[in-house]
């Protein structure tokens, strides 16, 4: 039965629990997770190991509290385990923000966690609940579930002014889109280069709860993702009367970052000096760049890719797709999303797709069953040279059958070692085309 | 027939804990929990004699009220059954309980490299249970999982995984595997390895097994195969054809990597051995018993009298004495030079081991020959006897008896904060850990680690080699360890940073009404927040 | 007879009229190839196509300039036809700077290239002449000469004041040190961070003459790099009264990145709040993704290398092996210097890496004959797992034949393409782990 | 015998300039030079005739005060005789002058690739000359390099390469090619390939074929292979033997890729044919003359009309006519829907070829079946004839009788200052190059190009659809070099930018005399500097 049903074959996310890790994302952040055994090992392995072997720190991974729910918690409830748990996390780690996050079990039998957590909140622990049980979404939905957690639970209420230029990032989602390190700092390094303040919620310039304390001060709230975040962002306008700015794609290249640029400073209302002078210098060494890479992609003898199928989550596969068809010029065979977006964020991504650059149009797909994306790209006759491919590591194999080009860029992924890779922005636009020519060159 | 040890009848396994008295906390020397596990007494009793019951056999447990992340029985299915290349495994569960599914894919194209099998993915499904499925009950799901499984794969067997959220909501997945059996013409087979079921994840192995000789392991096979033995085994090299194609034996691997019918014909095999006792004793006991294979009783494969011993006792079975001991010699004569070289690099140098039970008794075993000093040792579990309890399968006795005792022999299921204390207790110039989330945290202490992945790179005379070889590599790391840990800041309190008994929570239940002040700090920074 | 003589199998690298090289390094300047047909195709594919297929800008590769000399040029000289190739190229070339580079021919046949360009000169126009004869020496001779006649007959005299914090950055060959334009933008981001005014001779950010002008009014020169660029350094010295800094290895990593730049600020003698701060700030990223690195270091299940050899030119094969044998704890078992350095810098050269880190010493060889090179690399017997080879395309079947994990460092190289990567500094750093563990991991 | 064309008594090649007129500078309508080339008259002349002598024969040829990087003999040598598996190529020569054998080495490993042979280095030695050689002379050193060959690499044959220092100073390879020879016990050829010698590169392949003339082919073959055809060729994909195959033949690529025994067995083949006339051409001709080898009398092998004749000229010596015809209806057939679906899609489009001589001349064929306009070509050489001479051998005048005339066909060597002008006057939407430095600069000026790095991709009809899908490809990356166009500044002065005419120079020589005014700019800026 090659038709959609509940099956889901080579799995491209993990479930709502493994936002313990966009906890990790925090600096001086400590998850405590009230699962089974077995539950963050599995969501960890998929979004730090099995994703370009990323890695972990602080009270991530190995470190992570864990209530490793017995036959005798499900029996009996699991409220007094917790709370054993939450004490002697709070006993021996240094923690500046506490995020209990719990998984299938604690919602099946009922648990009251909330009541619980509530109790060391109210004697000035720093402390937030989650319920992240696995059955009720997958990794994304926990990571907005995780957001509005700690705005309300932890930020809480603010009344006083907004600072104008100061403006909240909210962007890749932290372990699961791969390149999210590098991303943040090459989008953060653009938007300062442009005149704002930006606070960054995660990842490496995140300063820890200092910085979530600065949320609500922000004169605005930038969602750059097509769709996850959006839900925290439209929380924020209404807790704190913040308006946002939602960009679905990430920009690559000299061009698309520009434009983002001015999107955003036209939005902030800043002036226009500070960001024109810092496209131009961007743009000298971009084209700088640009221009040597034009020599061997006019050039070079032994064949290249000029067509391309891609199979990631929604900002991913956006925003390559965008660069590689609009701005390099290969051509899209199949884009297929498999991050689930809700409903009411398909039609814009659907138009998104139509509209790439002259010419050019790909019916976007969503499917989450690697079965299916597997037949899917499959199915598709590339006419001629070697295709690229861009999707996990599932597809290696299907890469091999149609004699591709293949790198993965989206999890899981086990090919390739990520630290702080970045296809983003200006700089981001070099690796990438460094990414896929390496591939294509050589006589290896 | 004698009553059997292990009840072929059930679907269900009986766990560890259970069936064993597996531990998951000791703190002690190891001669002590030699004599506490009194081996001997339960090896009488599994062979149905009796030798006392109850409480006095049940080992004296650490409890911690602190855990941290960790594995699970179904993970353990799934690197075990989702690694077979032409059966199915379903995940019954949401869609996170097939997370790690990524990661034995990767598993098993390095395990297929090694075992020359072309390269494919694992088979794999989940049913992906959502809110309204944990109300209304998943096993239309199921049954439609089953048959995508069938039509997907063409599969010789499906399995099934029952998972945490599927346990809870009674989930009936031998009635529906039953039901479903004639409809998809191959073998369904339900697999009870819910993640909270078993303290330790060992059980997941006892439960794969439990599956594939129920169901899959051909009960009356027609011809016995001579030159055929039963290695019980994960996904490591292939060393052992070359150990054993001198006593004309040909290898047969279960479970990953293995096709249906390689599992099929493991009751024509001549015997079943093992690179782990701790992994292997199920399957090679439930052969003996129910499908007259019989198991090596001998000690591990590891070290020069391990393997001597290993390699005779199979010898035995096999016939080849002779050739045996030939081998055994010109192997003694041959790895001399080479050893006696690493002995001379190693003088003075120490290691401490961190895996799964038997295993950690093989490890330490190549280190004592190695010359490395061990004052400490980390074991996830403790079996005080295996399910075979055969007379030579006392691995940890074997281990103190032949290399000597260990002062601080922990047994504790992937605790990292336990780390600082451990290894402040005992000297190391490095670590050999085989799981996941010890090794960073022991690197950040400043110690390099070797993890043991391909698991068979320490076994037989060879392995010793190997062994010193990489390890020449892991202390070679040390400076990065060192700058390492001047810049990471662990997740740890100064105080219990300043503690030193790994077991202090545990030994002293009364600092946890003594918490520190709440969020003295954050309110600061609120007021100057707000300021 | 496998002993040394004069024959060079597999070359690594070219000669000095390759040099016009780094006249297209710097913006705006134009090159003009004295030589025969030939002469510049090859150096340019030796150093930009060859080389990561860098690739060339404004009036390099295609657009050069060059005399293409014939039998009738041999037999009557040369001169008339240089003559006509200037004149064309100053009215149909925009340049700021002309430089005539000439090769083999000229120097044979004894055309008097000096008087017909002073002609020029002495109209006023931007016009350098230098003998780069090919016999003369390689390309990184021919650099070092081309350094040397822009300083003289371009920028001439200057006894204005020196500008404290200004420095001149004298790096990697430009096109020849294949990271080049990456690792200039590293090392100036990083002395820049650390207070400085960062003059830079070449690449993407070198803003043409303008900056050469500058080059007298520096506090002092920074010479950061094994050989290349020492006689300038000692030239300027003397034309200038500049001090000058020799740095032989070019830092990566944090530890080795921090004790630069204070070596750097303590010689400059400026203030040290700044480059303290800066250490700080760049310390916690760069160990938040080591710290990252360190789990898949520490925990990955399917084998790394643990040993290394390496051969390449002198700045690349000490920088590598210094921060691998030091910083991750690689073992080099083999390293080569292939870009034959003037003796008097040996021996300095054999004691850096005698003092590579505690206990661990490998005795540097200097070859340039690649089959010689080839035999000792399969002479060297690796002792366990699969070794790493950092070399040049040449070795791609010698690492074959060792099963090793391989890739390209120096010229030639051909299996990846190469925009603004950079090895060096702190950001470097992650990128090589990037790059070697991503060979490493997997299941292709 | 009659007295050949080809002289391989003598070590050196005549100059393509002299041997058959060729020019590098042109520009008018493509008719016009078919007239001045007056082929057939020339033709008349190879074969002994008379038809006038002298100046009568020169073609009129534009001169350029400025050039640019290009490629020579010595290089075109390196990329043949350089790219042989078991003979060694010396650079007698200072380093540089072996700058370019990396990137040949990477053509050998992709052309090895694509004829399934195993990877290999080539095998190329330079004897590393120094300014003290200039002086004394630098024999010694090349025959201590000739014994390094041999010891090295034990090749079949020795190849000494003559560069241009080593010209000027005199070297005399042919003696010490001669003296060394029974030392060393293989053949030691002596090329004379320094760059300055002949005004296009293209020498070189003939100085590269005169040498294997000379010494490997086998003088005396003791059989025929009747199902042997010689290709001289490139490193191209083989589909060669896919077309061939119907008539019965096996093909014999020359040289790129070959051993030294299928080199010297091309004497033995039935016939020598070629996927470029100008590459083709001396070494078909001596094959004839002095071995007995026809060559193919037939229009490249492009284009449908191209390919039809060419195979029924090779049919015809292989005495397979039917078969022939049958292919030829089958292929054509084969491909109609596909070539409808492409010139639909190329429709209104344009494009350039600028590759040498008679390649062009086979690619704008392919242009022409799809449907893509080209009022303009760029060619780096025109021959007015080829060594052959044959009278199915005028391809520019084929191209044209078939395809219709080309108003702006220019002969140019690799002057891309010339680009701005030559792509302002004709309409394009692309462009087809095969040599390094002139895609990047046309890219600049905002076009897409296609490099034709696997020179075998147009032929036959089959290439004619690969041609087309690969174009679709290239047509995609048009915005690409629209926005470089934006960002990239050219080298190049406004004043030159407004010319039309990219002959201008050499028509206007007196704009010589008027150069911009020197160093304002520069001044001001030295002004402000000190100021």
């Amino acid at each position: 039965m090659t038709t959609k049903s509940n099956s889901i074959s080579d799995p491209r996310y993990s479930c709502a629990v493994g936002a313990t890790n966009s906890v990790v994302a925090i600096r001086g952040a400590v998850p405590i997770a009230n699962c089974s055994p077995g539950c963050q090992l599995k969501q960890t392995a998929f979004l730090t190991f099995e994703n370009g072997f990323q890695g972990s720190v602080y009270a991530g991974a190995g470190n992570m509290p864990s209530a490793n729910s017995t036959e005798n918690d499900i029996v009996f409830g699991g409220i007094k385990t917790l709370d054993e748990l939450v004490k002697s996390t709070l006993k021996i780690f240094k923690g500046d923000l506490y995020v209990v996050l719990t998984g299938c079990v604690g919602g099946l039998i009922g648990d009251d966690v909330p009541s619980l957590v509530r109790k060391y909140h109210e004697k000035g622990y720093p402390i937030v609940a989650v319920d992240t049980a696995g059955f009720k979404g997958n990794n994304l939905y926990g990571h907005e579930e995780v957001v509005d957690a700690i705005i309300d639970q932890f930020v809480g209420d603010y009344h006083g002014k907004k600072q104008k230029g100061l403006v909240n990032l909210w962007f890749e989602t932290p372990y699961f889109n791969q390149n999210w390190r590098g991303d943040y700092q090459e989008i953060a390094r653009i938007l300062r280069g442009a005149g704002f303040n930006v606070n960054i919620p995660f990842g490496p310039e995140n300063n820890g709860v200092k910085d979530w304390r600065r949320i609500p001060k922000a004169q605005f709230n930038l969602v750059l993702s097509p769709w996850v975040g959006v839900r925290n962002a439209e929380h924020l306008q209404e807790k704190y009367g913040q308006p946002f700015l939602h960009i679905s794609e990430i920009p690559i290249g000299g061009e698309a970052t520009s434009e983002f640029i001015r999107n955003v400073v036209k939005f902030a209302g800043i002036d226009k000096l500070q960001s024109e002078k810092f496209i131009r210098e961007e743009n000298r060494i971009y084209y700088y760049y640009l221009e040597h890479f034009s020599e061997f992609f006019a050039e070079y003898w032994y064949g290249m890719p000029s067509e391309f199928a891609i199979a990631a989550d929604s900002a991913y596969t956006l925003a390559y797709t965008k660069f590689l068809a609009d701005q390099i010029g290969l051509i899209p065979r199949k884009a297929i999303i498999t991050d689930d977006p809700p409903q009411k964020f398909r039609a814009e991504l659907e138009r998104l797709f139509h509209d790439l650059t002259e010419g050019v149009d790909v019916q976007v797909e969503f499917e989450e069953d690697g079965y299916l994306i597997e037949k899917a790209i499959d199915g598709v006759k590339f006419s001629s040279g070697k295709p690229l491919i861009l999707a996990s590591s599932w597809e290696l194999t299907i890469a091999n059958k149609k004699k591709a080009l293949f790198f993965e860029i989206t999890p899981p992924s086990s090919e390739s070692l990520i630290i702080n890779r970045s296809f983003a922005g200006y700089k981001g636009a070099l690796n990438l085309l460094e990414k896929i020519y390496s591939a294509s060159v050589g006589g290896k | 027939m004698a009553k059997t040890i292990i009840n072929l009848d059930m679907t269900e396994v009986e766990n560890r804990e259970f069936r064993l008295g597996t531990i998951i906390g000791w703190d002690g020397k190891a001669s002590d929990l030699i004599q506490q596990s009194a081996y001997d007494e339960r090896s009488v009793k599994k062979h149905g004699g009796c030798a006392g019951k109850g409480l006095g056999c049940r080992l004296c447990e650490l409890q911690s009220p602190l855990n941290q992340e960790t594995m699970c029985s179904n993970a353990i299915v799934q690197c075990q059954i989702g690694n077979l290349t032409d059966c199915v495994l379903i995940d019954h569960a949401p869609i996170g309980c097939s997370g790690e599914n990524s990661k034995f894919n990767l598993s098993m194209h390095n395990g297929l490299k090694r075992r020359g099998k072309p390269l494919q993915n694992t088979l794999n499904i989940s049913t992906n249970l959502k809110e309204k499925d944990m109300v209304f009950g998943a096993s239309d799901k199921l049954r439609r999982t089953i048959r995508d499984a069938k039509d997907r794969y063409n599969p010789k067997a499906i399995f099934i995984g029952m998972a945490c959220a599927t346990a809870i909501i009674g989930e009936d997945i031998d009635s529906v595997a039953e039901e479903m059996e004639p409809e998809v013409g191959v073998p369904v087979v339900p697999l009870h390895c819910e993640g909270f079921r078993s303290k330790h994840w060992s059980t997941g192995f006892d439960v794969a097994f439990h599956g594939v000789l129920r169901q899959i392991v051909n009960r009356h096979p027609e011809k016995k195969q001579k030159d055929l033995l039963n290695i019980v085994a994960l996904w490591g090299t292939d060393y052992f054809s070359e150990m054993l194609k001198p006593l004309g034996l040909r290898v047969n691997y279960l479970l990953d990597c293995a096709s249906f019918d390689e599992i099929r014909q493991a009751s024509e095999a001549i015997a079943t051995a093992t690179f782990c006792d701790t992994l292997g004793g199920y399957m090679a006991t439930a052969l003996e018993e129910s499908f007259g294979v019989p198991q090596i009783d001998a000690p591990q494969p590891y070290g020069i009298r391990g393997t001597d011993e290993w390699l005779r006792a199979i010898a035995k079975v096999a016939g080849k004495e002779n050739e045996a001991e030939e081998y055994i010699e010109s192997e003694h004569r041959r790895i001399a030079p080479k050893l006696a070289e690493l002995r001379n690099f190693f003088k003075g140098k120490n290691g401490i081991v961190m895996t799964g039970s038997a295993y950690a008794h093989g490890l330490i075993s190549v280190l004592s020959e190695l010359g490395i000093g061990h004052d400490a040792a980390l074991l996830f579990h403790h079996d005080p006897i295996y399910d075979g309890g055969g007379k030579h399968q006392d691995t940890l006795k074997e281990l103190i008896d032949t290399y000597g005792d260990i002062p601080h022999y922990t047994v504790s299921k992937t605790r990292a904060f336990q780390l600082p204390q451990l290894l402040k207790r005992a000297k190391t110039n490095f670590l050999i850990i085989r799981h996941p989330g010890l090794a960073s945290v022991a690197g950040h202490l400043g110690f390099p680690t070797l993890t043991m992945g391909d698991e068979h790179i320490p076994v037989g005379y060879e392995g010793i080699l190997r062994v010193g070889e990489m390890l020449k590599g892991v202390i070679a790391r040390t400076k990065f360890n060192r700058i390492l840990k001047r810049h990471v800041k662990l997740p740890y309190s100064d105080w219990w940073l300043s503690q030193s008994d790994p077991f202090y929570l545990t030994n002293h239940p009364e600092v946890l009404d003594d918490l520190p002040r709440a969020a003295g700090k954050e309110k600061q920074e609120l007021i100057q927040a707000s300021a």
